[in-house]
């Protein structure tokens, strides 16, 4: 059995997955930091932790996310790209679209049969309708990003955030609240934001079902709802989505000391 | 006469106390944190209070800034931009041209003698220009906002952010961080940054000395100098000039007071 | 990949002698000016270069200034200043450099670009060219010739098309002899058009060459620089004669086995305006991966050479009429996706790249269409690319990187090779 | 990219139910105060779905949808059809189709146009007109034809050299190749004394709409911004017929309407020749304080005051648009812009300008520079805004308006 890791250095946080067998034996979550090298360490050190495993059992260590080329003691590096289609392609056989939306950028990407990456599309710029715009909104509204997914049910009449850029929606949002407006509501206007930019994003590849959504925003029952009613079908999100990278990033690495392309 | 101005920003509110157009006598400040009214009031309460004034002895009061609109007790409210010069000219008299760098927002402008704007320019899209962005580095850096200016001046060769937006310039501080470029460098990239912005601007309304600084960046020295080495031209700074548009406005309602010869009934209920 | 960065390869007496020519064109133009040797400025699109040169004009490309500008890293004080000056962000970068350095005096690191006694605008195939050449003839009252050139929605043009062009080419003709006081020489103008097409037939086997596999030269980053002499310098002998260097070199290339890219892997076909301010870094993007740029459309942009269209001494303003017509701008997207259809089948292309420009709305909206139609209708991988031509601030290099490395990693991996390309640096 | 059948139609989903027309526009011949008008011409706006359109070809009429900023309209109407001023989405329509063909850094005519073609909206269309007035529109064309593939699509040069003896030939074979698709499109053959017809009733629609502007000019007091624009622009939504008669009705009752004065100032409003400000845009410059006393908005009625309706028409509206004396950004007028915008103030006895430019929209942004400088030596002050469709945030653009009052008010 060969054991193998995936760190995934991305904007916002660091995620190892380690694979057994075709099983995630152990994972870590942490925020990044300012030393991605230590930050990358660390993320596997935890993991190994969880699985009770030592560093030595690990046979291949791949990473990925932008700072990818700070895991130093991995062997390879590959695109969060490559890794999300893999991943996603691993949890849900039948993928067709991912779409990730991370800390800082919201990819499509177009999957095959076999996981390969057909076509991606990716947000230009700006940080607007990415994970980061959700955090400052939440803070805005006097909560953790973690705590607003259930939050939108019930919204009634969704306001129109109309500003794109985080910073300013952030100031959209608290001018909400002090003028009283339902956090629901509010909550339900930038999920509508977001949701649409993604749209767009996914129209540029294609959108045909199932579509995987990956990345630590689809941990947000709100997104996922909204995002659902607009296509129309239901998405695939797994308790996993946002190792999903790591995943893809370890799975890679076992194909290489398998020698085979899936 | 004592009219007030009071300048219901994005980020702080901010007001003062008039005698006759003329005289300072008192000034306030508390963070706004999306509740301008409450905050409003509470720098008029604070502002009364120190100088042991009975509320209805304020004749007059104009408002000015984003929440001009939303605060109930006013006579009149006029633009922060407005405002602003001519809180800047109060200040120093021989202003001519005056950057105002607030929270959200960088404006220029080109005022006359009398401080009525002529031209101006402001920031529109990109929040990558104005006082928040220190905000969220001093956050991110871990360095107290009043601290930041005395560390950013002890550097040697600054490191600039080239990133348009405030949210994304954060990775690429992250990046100096790993790249273990000092914290005086980072410290004074983010002013001189800042200081890029607003040039843009102020070339664009023209630059005519004497140019004044207001808004909150003023409280920050390395703003002023940043924003020397790129003008290449001498500022004028006081730590007062954060309530240069409260100033302004209250300027304005004793303007406007005179004009109408008498005073007005005491601070309505709401003029909305 | 831990070694020093290997210089990019171009062809070596061409690279030189074409770096001896723009010195010289520099050179020679900072005297100009004035009723001796009067300065014309023109447009690379649909240019009249050699009816303006037979009347004894030195020729200004602010265009290609522009460039030169960009590629030596000095756009962004120029940008800055026509900002300054009320210049929108979303304004074309190569106005703004040229107002810019208009307004600042002239001055480039290449040599001073003298004002203009003429402006010729040849509109053709980009709106912007209007209002760019209105503020210049703002700025400085001299005369404006404006040549109207129908755009381009059928594959071969309509007659009345040509008819319009030709008239007002003889009404440019007159206004040149009104303004200079000379007469028209068709005789010289048909010994030009001789030249220039000797030039654009040493052009076009350039260009052909990356047919051959491995491909001998490099179609997008390399043709950039041996495009200068087809847009400035054609109607000369320089020109002619230096394309016969080119090719020469080329043929010693194969014949070498010396190759811009030592191990060619994919072949692409190159869409839009190069972002200049980063050309090596963006250029390094490809080397690494082992791409090499086999045809690309941004060399065409002052003409569509290498399509069948040659200068025709024999016809000279009609043959000149069609010129103006064949600015690759100029095409309709139908033609447009039509060529870049051709291409991806004559060059044997794995992939397109499409690079889009931010302020440079001719080139650029509609690229997203093409994308999708390139993958739908060819079946061929197709990555766009956005950043700018003249400003250096739209240049994201860790985004761009990122997502090059994704697009040929996907491709590695569906020619089913072992994964893993990028070992850890 | 055709509209991918999963997703809903954004349109639908935050916009009010469709507004249904009778086939003979009952309701327009029926308003009869410039009250009812504008409040009927306003639920059309805010209806994406076109219900003019929709009102007229249900009878089996066909319509031509015409990008601004012009094309020849009497033309498309003297062969049956129905020429329909195209404006975008307005508010109402959220971007999620043509971002991706069409590229992000675009004004929002473009992209919303696009837009209301892949979600299916455009459908009521048999042909669409592009103009070559900036490279969008005219690349605009080229991805049109796929959204819509029924419609038949046309990018029409018009001519930039004015001086030319070659322009009206040129812009006549121009007209003709329009003609050819028009008919193949189930218009009805061209027919010179048709088009004579139709020359005269655009002649007078222009005129009414030329005394329409004078009024906003003479006397503003008696007719809002939000009025006039609103009256104007269902000229290009209705049967021409019915809009004449409309105007018929505004034109008597201003006759009565009292000139109000309030304490505002007088300002020409420039740049929005294309792209059309929002109505709550155009409403938030009154309401600050400005009488717009001469504007660039729908510059279709004002291309020139009339055609020649004697003699061969089509060289006739040829020649008329070639001699145009329009000066806005999409027409080329090199070394009079200075002058131009300073005769303009002049003439409408302006305070001051305010640029009011779509974003993106390169044309409108060029200008804006050389104006400013002839303002500049005039001591004109002036203000420069930039507007999106669908960006509500007006604080911004209020602040500055304000301050831009205040400025020529205050002392
Ligand atoms: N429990 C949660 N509920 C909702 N959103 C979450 C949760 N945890 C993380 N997120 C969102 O996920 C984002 C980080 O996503 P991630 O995929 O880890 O980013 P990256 O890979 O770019 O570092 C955060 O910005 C946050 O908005
Ligand atoms: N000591 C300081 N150093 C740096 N920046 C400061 C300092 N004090 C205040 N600021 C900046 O001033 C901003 C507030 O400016 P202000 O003009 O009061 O804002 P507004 O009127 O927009 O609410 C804060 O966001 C902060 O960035
Ligand atoms: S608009 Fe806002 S989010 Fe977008 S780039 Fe600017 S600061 Fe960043
Ligand atoms: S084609 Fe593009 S880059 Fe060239 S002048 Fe026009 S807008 Fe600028
Ligand atoms: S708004 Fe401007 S850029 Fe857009 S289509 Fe109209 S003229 Fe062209």
């Amino acid at each position: 059995m060969t054991l193998v890791a995936g760190v995934d250095i991305g904007s916002t946080t660091a995620k190892c997955a380690l694979l057994e067998a075709g099983e995630v034996v152990g994972k870590s979550l942490a925020p990044v930091g300012v030393e991605l090298v230590k930050d990358a360490e660390r993320a596997l050190e935890q993991a190994l932790a969880e699985a009770g495993r030592e560093r030595r059992e690990v046979a291949v260590v791949t990473g990925t996310g932008y700072g990818r080329f700070k895991v130093k003691f991995g062997q390879f590096a590959v695109t969060e790209i490559g890794c999300h289609a893999k991943g996603a392609h691993y949890l849900f056989p039948a993928t067709h679209l991912v779409l990730d939306i991370g800390g800082q950028d919201t990819k499509a990407i177009k999957v095959d049969a076999q996981g390969e990456v057909v076509d991606f599309a990716m947000n230009d710029k700006c940080a607007a309708g990415t994970g980061r715009f959700l955090d400052v909104c939440a803070a805005a509204l006097g909560y953790d990003v973690s705590e607003i997914g259930t939050l939108s049910q019930g919204a009634r009449r969704p306001v129109k955030v109309t500003n794109t850029c985080t910073v300013f929606a952030e100031s959209e949002v608290t001018s909400y609240v002090a003028r009283g407006k339902d956090p629901r509501d509010i909550l339900a206007g930038l999920y509508a934001g977001i949701v649409s930019r993604s749209l767009s994003l996914m129209q540029r590849v294609g959108v045909e079902p199932e579509v995987t959504f990956t990345g630590g925003v689809s941990k947000n029952e709100g997104m996922v709802r909204t995002l659902e009613q607009r296509l129309g079908f239901k998405v695939n999100v797994s308790p996993l989505s946002q190792y999903v990278g790591a995943i893809g990033a370890a799975l890679y690495g076992l194909e290489r000391t398998e020698g085979t392309s899936a | 006469m004592i009219t007030c101005g009071l300048d219901l920003g994005a980020g702080t509110t901010k007001g003062v106390l008039l005698e006759d157009g003329r005289t300072l006598l008192t000034s306030g400040l508390v963070p706004t944190r999306g509740n301008p009214v409450e905050a409003g009031r509470t720098v008029l309460e604070r502002m009364v209070e120190d100088i042991n004034l009975l509320p209805d002895e304020v004749d007059y009061l104009c408002t000015t800034g984003g929440a001009r609109y939303t605060y109930p007790d006013r006579h009149l409210q006029v633009s922060d931009i407005t405002a602003s010069g001519r809180g800047a000219v109060f200040l120093f008299p021989n202003t001519r041209h005056v950057v105002d760098i607030g929270n959200q927002s960088s404006r220029a402008m080109s005022v006359t003698e009398t401080g009525r704007v002529v031209r101006f320019k402001m920031n529109e899209k990109c929040a990558a220009g104005a006082g928040r962005f220190v905000d969220r580095c001093a956050k991110y850096l871990q360095v107290p906002l009043d601290e930041m200016a005395p560390k950013a001046l002890t550097a040697a060769h600054p490191k600039t952010i080239s990133s348009v937006c405030a949210v994304l310039a954060e990775t690429e501080i992250i990046n100096n961080v790993a790249e273990e470029v000092p914290l005086p460098d980072i410290l004074m990239g983010v002013f001189l940054s800042l200081a890029q912005r607003a040039y843009i601007l102020m070339r664009n309304v023209g630059i005519q000395p004497e140019v004044s600084l207001v808004g909150g960046l003023v409280q920050s020295e390395a703003m002023v100098r940043a924003l020397e080495q790129t003008a290449h031209v001498t500022i004028n700074a006081d730590r007062r000039a954060q309530h240069a548009a409260a100033i302004g406005a209250a300027m304005l309602g004793y303007a406007r007071l005179q004009k109408l010869g008498t005073r007005p009934t005491p601070l309505p209920a709401a003029v909305a | 990949m831990a070694a020093a960065k290997p210089e990019p390869a171009f062809l070596t007496t061409a690279r030189d002698r074409q770096r001896e020519m723009v010195e010289q064109y520099y050179s020679d133009l900072a005297s100009a000016g004035g009723p001796k040797r009067p300065v014309a400025y023109m447009l690379v699109g649909g240019n009249l270069t050699e009816i303006v040169r037979s009347f004894g004009f030195e020729v200004v490309f602010p265009e290609i200034v522009a460039l030169n500008c960009a590629i030596k890293h000095v756009s962004l004080p120029n940008i800055l200043h026509a900002e300054s000056q009320g210049y929108g962000l979303d304004v074309c970068g190569y106005v703004k450099n040229d107002l810019g350095l208009q307004e600042l005096g002239g001055q480039t690191p290449f040599g001073r670009i003298p004002p203009p006694d003429l402006l010729v605008c040849s509109f053709s195939g980009c709106y912007v060219y209007v209002k760019w050449w209105e503020a210049l003839a703002e700025k400085y009252g001299c005369p404006l010739f404006m040549l109207d050139v129908p755009y381009m929605r059928d594959a071969e043009p309509q007659a009345e098309d040509i008819q319009y062009l030709v008239t007002q080419l003889n009404e440019f003709i007159a206004l040149l002899e009104k303004i200079t006081g000379r007469s028209f020489d068709l005789a010289e103008l048909r010994k030009t058009l001789a030249r220039s097409r000797k030039a654009e037939q040493g052009w076009v086997d350039y260009l052909a060459s990356g047919k051959h596999r491995p491909s001998p030269i490099e179609a997008y980053f390399e043709a950039v620089f041996y495009m200068f002499p087809i847009n400035v310098l054609r109607g000369t002998d320089v020109a002619a004669d230096f394309y016969a260097t080119v090719n020469e070199e080329v043929r010693a290339r194969i014949a070498e086995g010396h190759y811009p890219v030592p191990e060619e892997k994919f072949r692409l076909v190159v869409e839009g305006v190069p972002p200049y301010p980063s050309y090596r870094t963006f250029w390094d993007f490809f080397r690494k991966w082992g791409a090499v740029s086999v045809a690309a459309t941004y060399p065409k942009v002052g003409g569509l050479f290498d399509r069948g269209f040659l200068h025709d001494p024999a016809r000279p303003l009609e043959s000149i009429a069609e010129y103006s017509l064949g600015a690759y701008v100029n095409q309709s997207w139908p033609l447009r996706r039509q060529i870049i259809g051709e291409y991806i089948r004559d060059f044997e292309a794995d992939a397109v790249l499409i690079h889009g420009i931010k302020s440079c709305r001719s080139f650029t909206a509609g690229q997203g269409d093409l994308r999708d139609r390139l993958i739908h209708d060819h079946g061929i991988p197709t990555l766009y690319i956005e950043s700018d031509h003249e400003d250096p601030r739209y240049f994201a290099p860790a985004q761009i990187k990122n997502r090059m490395d994704a697009f040929f990693e996907s491709l590695d991996r569906r020619r089913g090779s072992v994964p893993l390309p990028v070992v850890n640096a | 990219m055709a509209a991918s059948p999963a997703l809903e139609s954004s349109a639908s989903l935050d916009s009010p139910p469709s507004l249904e027309l009778s086939d003979s526009f009952e309701e327009f011949r029926r308003a009869a105060s410039i009250d009812a008008i504008t409040r009927l011409a306003r639920e059309v706006l805010l209806d994406p779905t076109y219900p003019t359109v929709r009102a007229w070809t249900r009878a089996g009429r066909g319509a031509v949808g015409c990008f601004p900023v012009y094309t020849p309209q009497e033309l498309i109407h003297s062969m049956g059809l129905l020429p329909v001023s195209l404006h975008g989405g307005g508010e109402s329509v959220e971007i999620s189709h043509a971002d991706a063909p069409l590229g992000s850094f675009l004004c929002s005519i473009s992209k919303s146009t696009l837009e209301l073609a892949m979600t299916g909206l455009m459908a009521p269309f048999r042909a669409f007109v592009f103009p070559y007035i900036c490279d969008v529109s005219r690349n605009l064309e080229g991805i049109f034809s796929r959204a819509v593939p029924n419609a038949t699509t046309h990018m029409l040069h018009l001519p930039q050299n004015f001086q030319s003896k070659a322009s009206v030939p040129f812009l006549v074979a121009e007209y003709r190749r329009l003609i050819a698709k028009l008919e193949k499109a189930g218009g009805e053959p061209y027919r010179p004394e048709r088009l004579v017809e139709s020359i005269e009733l655009f002649n007078r629609q222009r005129a009414e709409i030329a005394q329409l502007t004078a009024t906003q000019r003479a006397e503003p007091g008696k007719l809002t911004l939000t009025e006039s624009y609103l009256i104007r622009r269902l000229g290009g939504l209705l049967p021409r017929e019915v809009h004449l008669e409309l105007l018929g009705r505004v034109r008597k009752e201003l006759g009565a309407r009292p000139n109000r004065r309030k304490d505002a100032i007088r300002v020409l409003l420039v740049g929005s020749f294309c792209e059309q400000p929002t109505l709550d845009l155009i409403d938030l410059i009154e309401q600050v304080g400005c009488y717009v006393v001469d504007d660039e908005l729908l510059q279709l009625h004002r291309w020139y005051d009339r055609v020649e309706p004697s003699g061969d028409p089509l060289e006739n509206l040829a020649a008329t648009y070639v001699r145009s004396p329009v000066d806005i950004g999409v027409r080329a007028a090199p070394t009079t812009k200075a002058a131009a915008i300073r005769q303009r103030v002049d003439a409408a006895d302006a305070q001051g300008v305010i640029f009011l430019t779509a974003k993106f929209c390169e044309p409108a942004l060029e200008d804006v520079v050389l104006y400013r400088k002839a303002l500049d030596e005039r001591k004109i002050p002036y203000l420069h805004l930039e507007f999106e469709e669908r960006s509500a945030a007006y604080e911004q653009s209020r602040l500055q308006l304000e301050t831009f009052v205040e400025s020529i008010l205050f002392d």
